[in-house]
């Protein structure tokens, strides 16, 4: 299989903090992981330097063969790198139908010049970027919801939202910042739904999520962080009797406590 | 009584487009700017210089006026690279300032304190009648334009930038792209407004083109509904508007100028405290402070 | 000549930093820009001239009394206006905007109440100290002594007293400083109240020397804001440095240029802050955390 | 939303009831002025509110006291319609706008604003409506146009003969200007400029402040270390209490000449005090005589104070208004009018003898005088030869 993503050699320091210390991580086409560990593990820190929002201290991210380490986080995105964020980020004033537009709009028509010289050629594409957000809604359950705001939408709906914006815009490789946290059991349904379609779609997908079951379920196989630096990797029956694992688990949460 | 009433229509018109211009950038972009005086500015000084004394046909100047506006646009785009919020309005702040002591002390160029007098009325202007239409018909054009844009790709992309920048970067877009292509477009607006107000006034001076001028515009359009095409034609009626009735309505008149900024500033705490979206409801600028990652 | 200047630009920089002072220190816990402190400015003036002339109290307990006013005005306004807009969820540009909107009030009834023409404490001809071709009245070096005891003051304050420690971690984040269990809200009530008593401070300090008018708060916060913004908000040292920068600049670049760029030179400078490093001359620090 | 689009249409209807009752009152006026052709009405733009407001409201006094006056006598009645400019070009038009075009007002006193005057003065050529303005100084006024007036004199005069003065009879051979930015500032300073370089004189130091400023004392550095014999300050009255306050403060040591009446006002002369002593100013001469002492009686018994800046300018406009109206058998025309004030010679009014040049422009005497004790004393009239 084709390697998608690889980077190594991470570095990231927060002043002191030594968050991210000589990762390595590769990710082939079409895998789904699930990426565990203690908070503080620097799960997050991780997305953020795949995806560009922090440059890391030292290190290489290449992304389909290319050196993307210094590309700002909009040139991964258009390179096919989607991600949410752990407070779900979407367009609150906007309506629901407008944040999936968004995802779904061609670049080529975003300029001042051909919005306003070339509406015939963009009303029309607007079709058929409605009617495939409004499929996309249907699997969401949001058909009804289409005109409203974002930000009238229940936390849950915010958060399928912002994994539907990733589908809509056909990221190769998608991360999902806890995609399931704080969602009532008909919302995880959904949430689940919208992750196979990403899986049906031959995205690679790393997942960040407590919630084994949920993992064991969808996941190839699980990565586990701990100290800025990959521990394990594996299926998760094996991770559970892991030892340097639950050291590092209790440990976090003796810091914690 | 009717040239009266198209005069109140011209000042309108021009105000429209000012305020229509504006609310591109702050209530559709997210970017609030107190600069926008002087852009005017710089339009109506592209007019009466090409056109008013180097005789250049009206249209050039026009034109030239709005190239200008764009350029200082750019300029000022150019600290949206990295400013967010309030910061982003004081840098505007000091743009304005700097552009009026242009105005005022360049005086080979401008005129100086004196300003520019004596700019010929081009012929589509040359009745109030015939400017009334010309103004309210650019108030039209251009209401109309920035109705597209903001419906347009373009616009839901600067619509996004208002709301979360990481999120359009998120979805492969390159926000300080946007932010300064509206706004470009927006100096260009309001350069297009300046030239139109200065060949109709026949005289510029940088007393027009003041810090409070730009303050009043931006309150209009805060007043009026940001983010919406109708907030801010209701704002430009208010500013346009409320003096010429206070000047029905005849105040004491060692007050009546006070009560009126009295009555702005009122209108504006009262607006954001009980109806953040404008009178028109529209957008409001909410707390969205993510925390920068 | 130059021992003239350089004096001149000093107090100009102890009253740029007595305004600078307050205005930061409200930023500081509330993260907004508080444009309604050049009303506070004009009102500390106004209120301890019709105390001292009206009521009859001496110029002293006037001014003591002001100050103390103007401390609870700013306070007034957190609740009145700022304090309900961010229960509704207002963010730093609502904030702001709204005190656009209370300075425009503010300065207006002014205006109506005590009229647009100068008034002074002390009409007539001030005496003034000369030393080496330098000259320098009383009400100067009152200023400069209490320019110099505020900043000295807040220093205290913040690295010592419990109730700075308070507001550094208000300032860090309210969130946090909630969750902590600090009563956030009196904590930005006082920075309030003591950053709006040094903005009647300084207006009285200003109005002793060159008379008040109804806009004189106005000038006076534009400079304040350049000097915030310039030695980065928050950061004492920074606030001193740029005081002193945009005081010196002000009265040393006539020499170089026409006077008539005294205010673009100022603003150029803050233009060219903003773009290299937005938060000034604490950059590296603060740059850091946000 | 919906409920909102409610709002704007009515704030239109609002607007729209406000216009028709100004119509209604329009009709009412033109049918009263055809019921008795002795009614005459008269137009003022005057800065009534705003920074500009204490130089716009003493005209409106002194017209209303000239309106009154006629009035009580018998033959005629006089009203004047006053329109608030706020010192703001845009506003002056549609304040003159709505005299010349809903009232149809020939005749219009103003603006004070020399930027207003300037900005109305197209609309009233192509109009054909009288413009006389009763304190409009800038030098650009004398070339607006035909039916421009105005009884103050320009700041070119006010600067020629005070550069002559002071070179001639004060000596002074190298001075610094010390100007308030803006328009009056400016053309004050090159009048003054103009005449004192073409007598063999040199400015040394031009120094400009800008408008509300409260801080000179940079400037004033600078001028005190300067070699000049003497400053040249253009002021308002805010910035001349502080040039006088910090020049003494810093002692400069240096005469001033104030080529503005700031001087005079009373809050210049209380706040400044003794720092006032000593200043020398110009201003046009104040009328001698009996109609003057009879016109400050007046206006003191109406209004409690003494004639303000303007107040007798604006008088003595409406009773040449009137004048022009009588010689036309009583009633009031542009043309008339206009063509009258070109032929008005040594005019004795209550602000001074009052002859207009073919720019429209006044040629009045001026005065020089001196504070002293914190009184002003005259210390001569002169005129520009």
């Amino acid at each position: 299989m084709q390697v998608l993503l690889s980077a190594s050699g991470i570095f990231k320091n927060f002043g002191r903090a030594e968050v991210l210390r000589g990762l390595q991580i590769e990710v082939k086409r079409g895998e789904t992981i699930g990426l565990m560990g203690p908070n503080g593990a620097g799960k997050t820190t991780l997305f953020n330097v795949i995806s560009g929002f922090i440059l890391p201290d030292r290190g290489k991210v290449h992304f389909l063969g290319r050196d993307i380490t210094s590309d700002p986080p909009y040139k991964r995105a258009r390179s096919g790198i989607y991600r949410t964020f752990q407070r779900v980020r979407i367009a609150e004033q906007m309506t629901i139908m407008d944040n999936l537009l968004l995802a779904f709009q061609d670049r080529a028509y975003e300029r001042p010049m051909s919005a306003l010289c070339r509406i015939r050629d963009w009303l029309a594409l607007e079709h058929t970027w409605r009617r495939r957000a409004f499929e996309l809604l249907k699997e969401m359950n949001l058909e009804s919801e289409k005109g409203r705001l974002a930000r009238d939408l229940s936390y849950g709906q915010q958060k399928l939202l912002s994994l539907a914006l990733g589908i809509a815009s056909d990221a190769k490789l998608m991360l999902l910042d806890e995609p399931l946290a704080g969602l009532s059991s008909s919302m995880v349904d959904r949430a689940i739904n919208l992750i196979k379609i990403m899986v049906r779609k031959r995205s690679s997908i790393i997942i960040i999520e407590h919630n084994t079951s949920f993992l064991e379920q969808m996941c190839d196989y699980v990565l586990f962080m701990a100290q800025g630096q990959i521990l394990y990797q594996g299926n998760l029956q094996e991770l559970r009797e892991h030892p340097g694992v639950l050291r590092s688990y209790l440990g976090g949460q003796m810091e914690l406590a | 009584m009717e040239a009266y009433f198209y005069h109140l229509v011209v000042l309108g018109g021009v105000y429209i487009v000012l305020t229509q211009s504006l609310d591109l950038i702050s209530g559709h972009t997210g970017l609030m700017s107190i600069a926008h005086s002087a852009l005017f500015g710089i339009g109506a000084y592209g007019v009466a210089i090409f056109y008013g004394q180097m005789h250049y046909p009206f249209i050039v100047a026009w034109l030239i006026g709005m190239v200008l506006a764009g350029m200082a646009g750019l300029m000022v785009g150019l600290p949206s690279l990295r400013l967010r919020g309030d910061y982003f309005v004081i840098a505007t702040f000091a743009l304005q300032v700097l552009c009026f002591n242009f105005m005022n002390n360049v005086s080979n160029v401008t005129g100086g304190t004196l300003g520019i007098t004596g700019i010929p009325t081009p012929w589509f202007m040359s009745t109030t009648a015939r400017a009334a239409l010309v103004c309210s018909s650019l108030a039209l054009l251009f209401s109309f334009i920035k109705w597209v844009l903001t419906r347009s790709p373009f616009g839901r992309v600067l619509n996004c930038i208002r709301e979360d920048e990481d999120l359009v970067m998120a979805l492969g877009r390159n926000p300080v792209g946007f932010k300064i292509a509206a706004f470009m477009i927006s100096a260009v607006m309001a350069a297009a407004a300046g030239g139109i107000y200065a060949a109709y006034v026949s005289f510029v001076d940088p007393t027009t083109f003041t810090v409070m001028d730009s303050i009043a515009i931006l309150c209009a359009v805060i007043i009026g509904g940001s983010g919406s095409t109708a907030g801010p034609v209701f704002g430009a009626l208010i500013l346009i508007g409320l003096p010429e009735i206070l000047r029905f309505v005849g105040l004491p008149y060692s007050v009546a100028s006070n009560v009126r900024q009295i009555i702005y500033g009122m209108l504006l705490v009262l607006i954001l405290m009980f109806r953040p979206g404008g009178v028109v409801g529209g957008f409001s600028f909410d707390i969205r402070e993510h925390t920068r990652l | 000549m130059l021992s003239q200047a350089v004096v001149n630009g000093l107090i100009a920089a102890s009253t740029y930093l007595l305004v600078a002072l307050g205005f930061s220190l409200i930023y500081t816990t509330s993260r907004f820009f508080h444009f309604a402190h050049g009303a506070v400015i004009t009102l500390g003036a106004y209120l301890a001239y019709s105390i001292n002339s009206q009521a009859g109290v001496p110029l002293l307990g006037a001014a003591v009394i002001s100050v103390f006013f103007c401390g609870l005005l700013g306070v007034l306004m957190n609740h009145v206006v700022y304090n309900r807009l961010l229960r509704k969820g207002a963010g730093s540009l609502v904030l702001m905007l709204a005190s656009f909107g209370i300075y425009l009030i503010f300065e207006n009834v002014t205006t109506i109440i005590w009229g647009a023409s100068t008034l002074g404490f002390s009409p007539g001809l001030p005496s003034s100290i000369c030393k080496w071709h330098a000259c320098i009245t009383r009400i100067h070096i009152l200023t400069l002594a209490i320019a110099a005891v505020s900043w000295v003051f807040l220093a205290i304050l913040f690295a010592r007293s419990r109730h700075g420690l308070l507001m550094r971690a208000v300032a860090e984040s309210r969130e946090l400083a909630t969750a902590y269990g600090i009563k956030t809200h009196e904590i930005v009530d006082a920075s309030f109240f003591i950053g709006s008593a040094f903005a009647g401070l300084a207006g009285i300090l200003m109005a002793a020397d060159v008379g008040m008018t109804p806009t004189m708060g106005l000038h006076a916060l534009m400079m304040g804001v350049v000097v915030a913004i310039v030695g980065g908000i928050g950061s004492l040292r920074g606030l001193l440095l740029a005081s002193l920068l945009v005081g010196l600049v002000r009265h040393l670049s006539i020499f170089v240029v026409g006077s008539q760029w005294q205010d673009s030179i100022v603003f150029a400078l803050l233009l060219v802050v903003l773009l290299k490093s937005p938060w000034g001359f604490a950059s590296d620090a603060a740059a850091q955390e946000v | 939303m919906r409920r909102c689009a409610v709002l704007p249409a009515l704030f239109l209807i609002v607007i729209m009831v406000i216009a028709g009752c100004s119509n209604q009152q329009e009709q009412k006026k033109s049918e009263r002025s055809k019921a008795t052709v002795k009614e005459l009405l008269i137009g003022a733009v005057l800065p009534l509110t705003g920074d500009a407001a204490p130089w716009g409201i003493p005209p409106k006094k002194g017209a209303q006291l000239a309106a009154d006056e006629i009035s009580q006598k018998g033959n005629l009645k006089i009203k004047i319609d006053f329109q608030d400019t706020t010192c703001q070009p845009a506003r002056g038009i549609s304040a003159f706008r709505q005299l010349a075009d809903v009232y149809k007002i020939p005749v219009v006193m103003g603006a004070v604003c020399s930027s207003v005057t300037l900005a109305i003065a197209p609309v009233a050529e192509k109009e054909r409506v009288v413009l006389i303005s009763p304190a409009s100084t800038s030098p650009k006024i004398s070339s607006a146009g035909d039916y421009i007036f105005r009884v103050v004199p320009s700041d070119a005069l006010r600067g020629r003969i005070f550069a002559r003065y002071l070179f001639k009879k004060k000596g002074l051979r190298k001075v610094a200007i010390l100007y308030i930015n803006n328009e009056g500032g400016v053309g004050n300073r090159d009048s003054f400029k103009n005449e004192f370089t073409s007598l063999g004189g040199k400015v040394v130091l031009e120094e400009a402040y800008p408008p509300q400023s409260r801080d000179l004392r940079a400037q004033l550095t600078k001028i005190k270390n300067s070699n000049v014999d003497g400053v040249i300050a253009v002021s308002y009255p805010d910035d001349t209490i502080l040039i006088m306050k910090q020049a003494a403060e810093l002692k400069v040591g240096k005469p001033f000449f104030y080529q503005t009446e700031a001087v005079e006002d009373p809050s210049v002369l209380k706040q400044a005090g003794a720092a006032a002593n000593g200043a020398i100013y110009i201003l046009p001469a104040p009328a001698e005589g009996e109609a003057a002492r009879a016109f400050a009686q007046a206006y003191e018994k109406r209004y409690g104070t003494k004639p303000e800046l303007f107040a007798a300018e604006a008088y003595d406009i409406i009773h040449l208004v009137v004048k022009a109206a009588e010689a036309n058998g009583g009633r009031l025309e542009a043309e008339k009018v206009r063509d009258y004030l070109y032929t008005v010679k040594s005019y004795h009014g209550v602000s001074g003898i009052i002859s207009f040049d073919s720019n429209g422009d006044v040629i009045k005497p001026m005065a020089i005088k001196i504070i002293e004790n914190g009184k002003p004393r005259l210390l001569e009239i002169v005129g520009l030869e």
